[in-house]
């Protein structure tokens, strides 16, 4: 197979499973005749017709309520919030419902919300946000985030072939990542990857900042320092085992994502591996995110976001420990 | 430029049953094709859920109930709704709906489980047809549009009854379903019991504007309805339900009520209405209008009513025993058992070590 | 029972100024008060604001700025609407009345800035009564509203304009302002740019209904109007604008035009509409309009229109080479300086870490 | 002064700054004639009168967002959520707006949302809930919690005075806690309080699960375990000098909330002090609270929360650590 990108990879994950089960409906603002905002839908609606892949009023609420309903009715909906920052106005509808539905009813939800996120696009307020932590901290849903196309197509077959509600976030930034992809592999929700080996220090990361972290991992190795990086995948269940088994190694961690640093997932990934690994460790968990700040205007996020500098200084730091 | 006011409706078969105000034509009141034992069960049905709901209300004052909130007042939309419908069009419910799922048959000692604090759903959704209890205000009708949605992509012909009130149509998820319902032409009966009171806030600072005169708005017709004529609330919603199932879409219908009781057993609504709105309201009651209404017209004497008065007090009195012999779950069971179908394995551990700790105690 | 449709607008001082098909009277249009001076400025802004949008498209396709959104052909609007308006009633953007933002007085250049991804808000709101872009569509609405009940609550005559698209109008938060502000008879005018498009869904999928006629459910008046004729909105908003400024509460005012360009420099609208749609609509273009009824009335000979193209050039000029010489502010400050008046300590050590940091860089 | 309850010291304290700051406004659903479903703004529609103390239609989106338009407009908006569970719907006009309005104007926004929050109260579902990581992780806002009459009356005042916008979480299970307050007690936002003294072990809590980690205070007293107890009353920005000044001591700690733990705020807690203390701690940071699930049934809730002996037991593993 030609490599593909990201966008082409999410776009023929989606295919196929449409393809693979009439249940599956794909909806959201603007996914139909344009195909998306990114393309990721392109074509879709011309094969699966009007009924299958369609376009809603913009409503993300809305988007998101009449997937319960068909939910219920026994479809397998895979709605799209077009970006990071217009998710917040469906927040009642996925807390309130989408996570806790079969609890109350015994009807499962397989809901697959797909959430294009994070920055480093250039773009205006509120089109490079990332609010993993607001659903990682809310039971009943899944959360993943592929970092390369492969992941990213085998991760939405197994999110949408999930029976519960999957919330699949994509890093927009490396939409046009390109890679071969083996549409038979599986990756099952809840397992991490180690994307590098190494032996001095693990590096955590998820969606965008897996590819940073690699670039870290490659410009430590040219100062004789050997970083693992492990790619999460899936943030909520949390592989702890692969993480740990990690430490085992390198007795050091840096977690890293775009995300404001306080209340972040990174908080809840350090808690743990402070707890678990409490043995393990040699040297305190270094986090490397945002700033504690909105997000700023596009001129400045490169400076805002984690960086290889800020990782390997993290990562100098967990070093020269003790 | 199109035209300032849109045209909407031609195809309104509700709005020929009802007069201007609202009330159910005398002619259509005799088209409705119900026999004398449909309509003895009509009332039946509203003798039920009443004293079903003050039955209720003494078991809270018991202790035996965390919460309840009485429909009193409100038994003809409850009632003429669901005998308007088919057993498996479903409905979608906010939480003082209990009067529609006796009429669906969910077992009313298993439902006040829910009060009790014993389970967040009693009863199985997909068996009556009854959707979830929903109490985030509004949230629900947007499943109920969804649903409505994929019975249209299914090619079905169910309908969907989504029930909600007159508070619920500040909320934004209204406004948001309620055009879905109009742009997706969902088979779906949009139903506002309108009882005039969202806890202490009153109709006029709900809104300033007519509930039902919004649906146009939305691509669909609306009407406001005596709700507290039990023929008039099934002859609407029959109507409008005939009509979703012929693939016309959606229909809007404001069926006005009064809330007689408390806003819920937590609350003192001395603090905040008048006693004469009640005295008002009272002279309309919905079971009493249409007990004499029946009496009139020869379809109930006495003895039948007396027979039914003490099929309620039986039916009051075996909610009340099975109540009070509800077995609760299990905690593992009540607090992990539904979260996920595929638990993950921390969730799992997480049960396993919470069911351990329990051996103990 | 209550009437089913209920009697809005009894004092609606805007339809009797416009056909039943939203156009303006010929006797409307001459009493608007406005002299020759004051007609060849509401042209001469609207030729500023069109030469700014080429402008900024241009600089966007240099690379000189992120993005850039296009109001081209809804010129009447913005110029019409703040014409209409006192200087010191706030107005609630959304992202695409960059027109209204010069109109009102905000610099160009400075404005560019926000395209730029060099500030989120480049200019001082209190300073030109003109609030802040609002992203997430129907946002400002809310705002808008509670603005003008704290206008109400001060006493003050002030009245608000927010402003949207008709995209705008399936949120949520659209039906709970407009719900808010019939409740609370807030002076504020509510302006629909219905320009057909909500990036690539049409309006006929974006709503069954009509946003105008959606008015009266909250309680208040609302129009559609020809949004292409710019003395038509003027003529609009201001009468919405006299109304609140008596007391006399909200006013909906769906102003029918186009998106002539792409939704932004990002969108393609050649993948879902058709070139004859854009066609259809040139004819209509608001300036030619415009320009032709100022010409026959006398009011603009060639060398006046010269003039005006002559000012809408320099004015570009200074437009790209202010933007160009436009001194990002240094990281620290862009990123810190604004998110609290009161900053924690916490968040204070960041912003010196994080400038310490650049030190060296 | 006579002792008062949780519920009274919060009405005084918007009498108090109602009647000190005439742009303070107080709104929300039936906060007016009824004076809320828990009576905390009762009588103050009419000594105020109903343009500062109003009933607003039944949309949490919207009182939120005309707080947003109110603030520009010069006053002071106290908007008050009904119930934790009903904040959700309110979430995109609070983290896209609230918490960064001035970062985009300039212009301060001293908006004050009170939100009464936890369990314990027999309440149906959707009224128990503890959101507070997801403001927690909202750049832009400042979070408290008190736990006594007192704190509650004096930080709200500090939360009302404050220029930036607040979110005031009320311990509803605590409403009826009776104790003298002094109003003229200032508390700033950013001080954690010790609650009690001690030297085995650092209890940190917040809101309601201050007075239970008192219980297990006293209860491990005992059996001879001396526990020190911070009432954190600030979550964001949190008072780690006071936490980690009470680490120099006990080494060891428990952090209890009543949310799920996973991604819940006392990530954040364990993750900083697992970073900041590192060589102080001589046990990992152990974290008691609700279950990952959702709320459950309340018969059932007793145990889905942390508990005394949960906290004991915590604490029990903390020193028997090494
Ligand atoms: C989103 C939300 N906000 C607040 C509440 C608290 N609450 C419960 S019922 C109610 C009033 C609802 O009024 P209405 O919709 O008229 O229904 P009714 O209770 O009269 O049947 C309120 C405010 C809630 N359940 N959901
Ligand atoms: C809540 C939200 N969802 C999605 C978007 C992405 N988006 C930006 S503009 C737009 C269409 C808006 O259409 P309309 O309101 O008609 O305004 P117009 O762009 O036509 O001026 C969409 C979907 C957004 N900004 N906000
Ligand atoms: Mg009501
Ligand atoms: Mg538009």
């Amino acid at each position: 197979m030609e490599p593909v990108t990201m966008a082409k990879a999410i776009n023929l994950s989606l295919r196929d499973a449409l393809a693979g089960d009439e249940q599956v409906l794909v909806f959201g603002e603007d996914v139909g005749t344009l195909g998306g905002v990114f393309r990721i839908t392109d074509g879709l609606q011309k094969t699966f017709g009007v009924d299958r892949v369609f376009d809603t009023p913009l409503a993300e609420s809305t988007i998101i309520g009449i997937a319960v309903g068909l939910a219920l009715r026994g479809f397998r909906p895979v709605p799209e919030i077009q970006f990071d920052g217009f998710v917040y106005s469906a927040f009642d509808q996925i807390v309130s419902h989408v996570a806790k539905y079969r609890n109350r009813s015994g009807i499962s939800m397989p809901i697959t919300i797909r959430i294009p996120f994070g920055g480093h696009i250039g773009a205006v307020e509120h089109h490079s946000e990332s609010p993993e932590a607001y659903f990682t901290h809310t039971a009943g849903l899944k959360v993943v985030a592929p970092a390369t196309p492969g992941d990213a197509y085998a991760l939405l077959r197994s999110a949408i072939a999930d029976p519960d509600p999957v919330i699949f976030f994509e890093p927009k930034a490396r939409y046009y990542m390109k890679e071969e992809i083996n549409p038979s592999l599986e990756v099952p929700i809840g397992s991490a990857r180690v994307a590098r080996e190494g032996s001095g220090a693990t590096v955590i990361a998820y969606g965008p900042t897996v590819s940073l972290a690699l670039d870290a991992a490659s410009a430590a190795e040219k100062e004789n320092i050997s970083l693992e990086v492990i790619d999460l995948r899936s943030l909520s269940p949390l592989d702890m085992p692969t993480i740990l088994a990690s430490l085992q190694k390198t007795h050091r961690a840096v977690v890293v994502h775009e995300a404001p640093v306080f209340g972040g997932f990174g908080g809840e990934i350090a808690a743990r591996i402070s707890d678990d690994g409490f043995d393990l460790l040699e040297a305190p968990v270094a986090r490397v995110g945002g700033m504690d700040a909105p997000y700023p205007p596009s001129r400045y996020e490169k400076l805002y976001l984690p960086d290889v500098d800020r990782i390997l200084e993290a990562v100098d730091v967990a070093l020269a420990y003790g | 430029m199109a035209d300032v006011v849109q045209v909407v409706g031609t195809d309104d078969p509700v709005r020929p049953l009802f007069t201007a105000a609202g009330e159910l034509k005398a002619d259509a009141r005799n088209g409705l094709g119900l026999d004398a034992a449909a309509l003895r069960d009509l009332y039946q049905k509203m003798i039920l859920i009443r004293r079903a709901d003050q039955e209720a209300l003494n078991l809270q004052r018991q202790g035996e109930l965390g919460l309840w909130g009485q429909y009193l007042g409100q038994e003809a939309i409850h009632v003429g709704a669901v005998a308007a419908l088919e057993a498996n069009d479903w409905i979608f419910p906010s939480y003082r709906e209990f009067g529609m799922a006796m009429c669906r048959g969910v077992d009313p000692a298993e439902m006040l489980t829910w009060f009790r604090g014993l389970s967040h759903g009693p009863w199985d959704p997909r068996k009556y047809a009854f959707a979830p209890l929903a109490v985030p205000v509004a949230t629900q009708v947007p499943h109920a549009v969804g649903f409505a949605m994929g019975s249209r992509l299914r090619g079905s012909d169910d309908v969907v009854l989504g029930t909600f009130g007159d508070g619920a149509t500040s909320k934004g998820d209204w406004h948001e379903a309620m055009n879905f319902a109009g742009v997706f032409k969902a088979p779906v009966i949009l139903l506002c019991q309108n009882n005039h009171w969202a806890i202490s806030v009153p109709l006029a600072k709900q809104t300033a504007g007519s509930i039902a005169e919004r649906a146009p708005g939305y691509g669909f017709p609306g009407i406001r309805i005596d709700g507290n004529d039990v023929l008039g609330v099934f002859a609407a919603v029959r109507a409008a339900a005939e009509r979703a199932r012929r693939g016309d879409g959606p229909y809007l219908i404001e069926a006005m009520t009064y809330r007689m009781g408390a806003h819920t057993s937590s609350d003192d609504p001395t603090r905040y209405r008048l006693d004469s709105e009640l005295q008002t309201w009272s002279a309309k009651d919905p079971i009493a209008r249409y007990r004499s209404w029946l009496q009139g017209q020869g379809h109930l004497d006495d003895a039948a009513a007396a027979a039914i008065d003490r099929a309620a007090e039986t039916m009051a009195e075996q909610m009340r025993s099975r109540l009070r012999a509800a077995v609760p779950a299990p905690a593992g069971e009540a607090i992990f058992d539904r979260v996920y179908e595929r638990p993950p394995g921390p969730f799992i551990e997480e049960r396993e070590e919470f069911e351990a700790s329990l051996e103990g105690t």
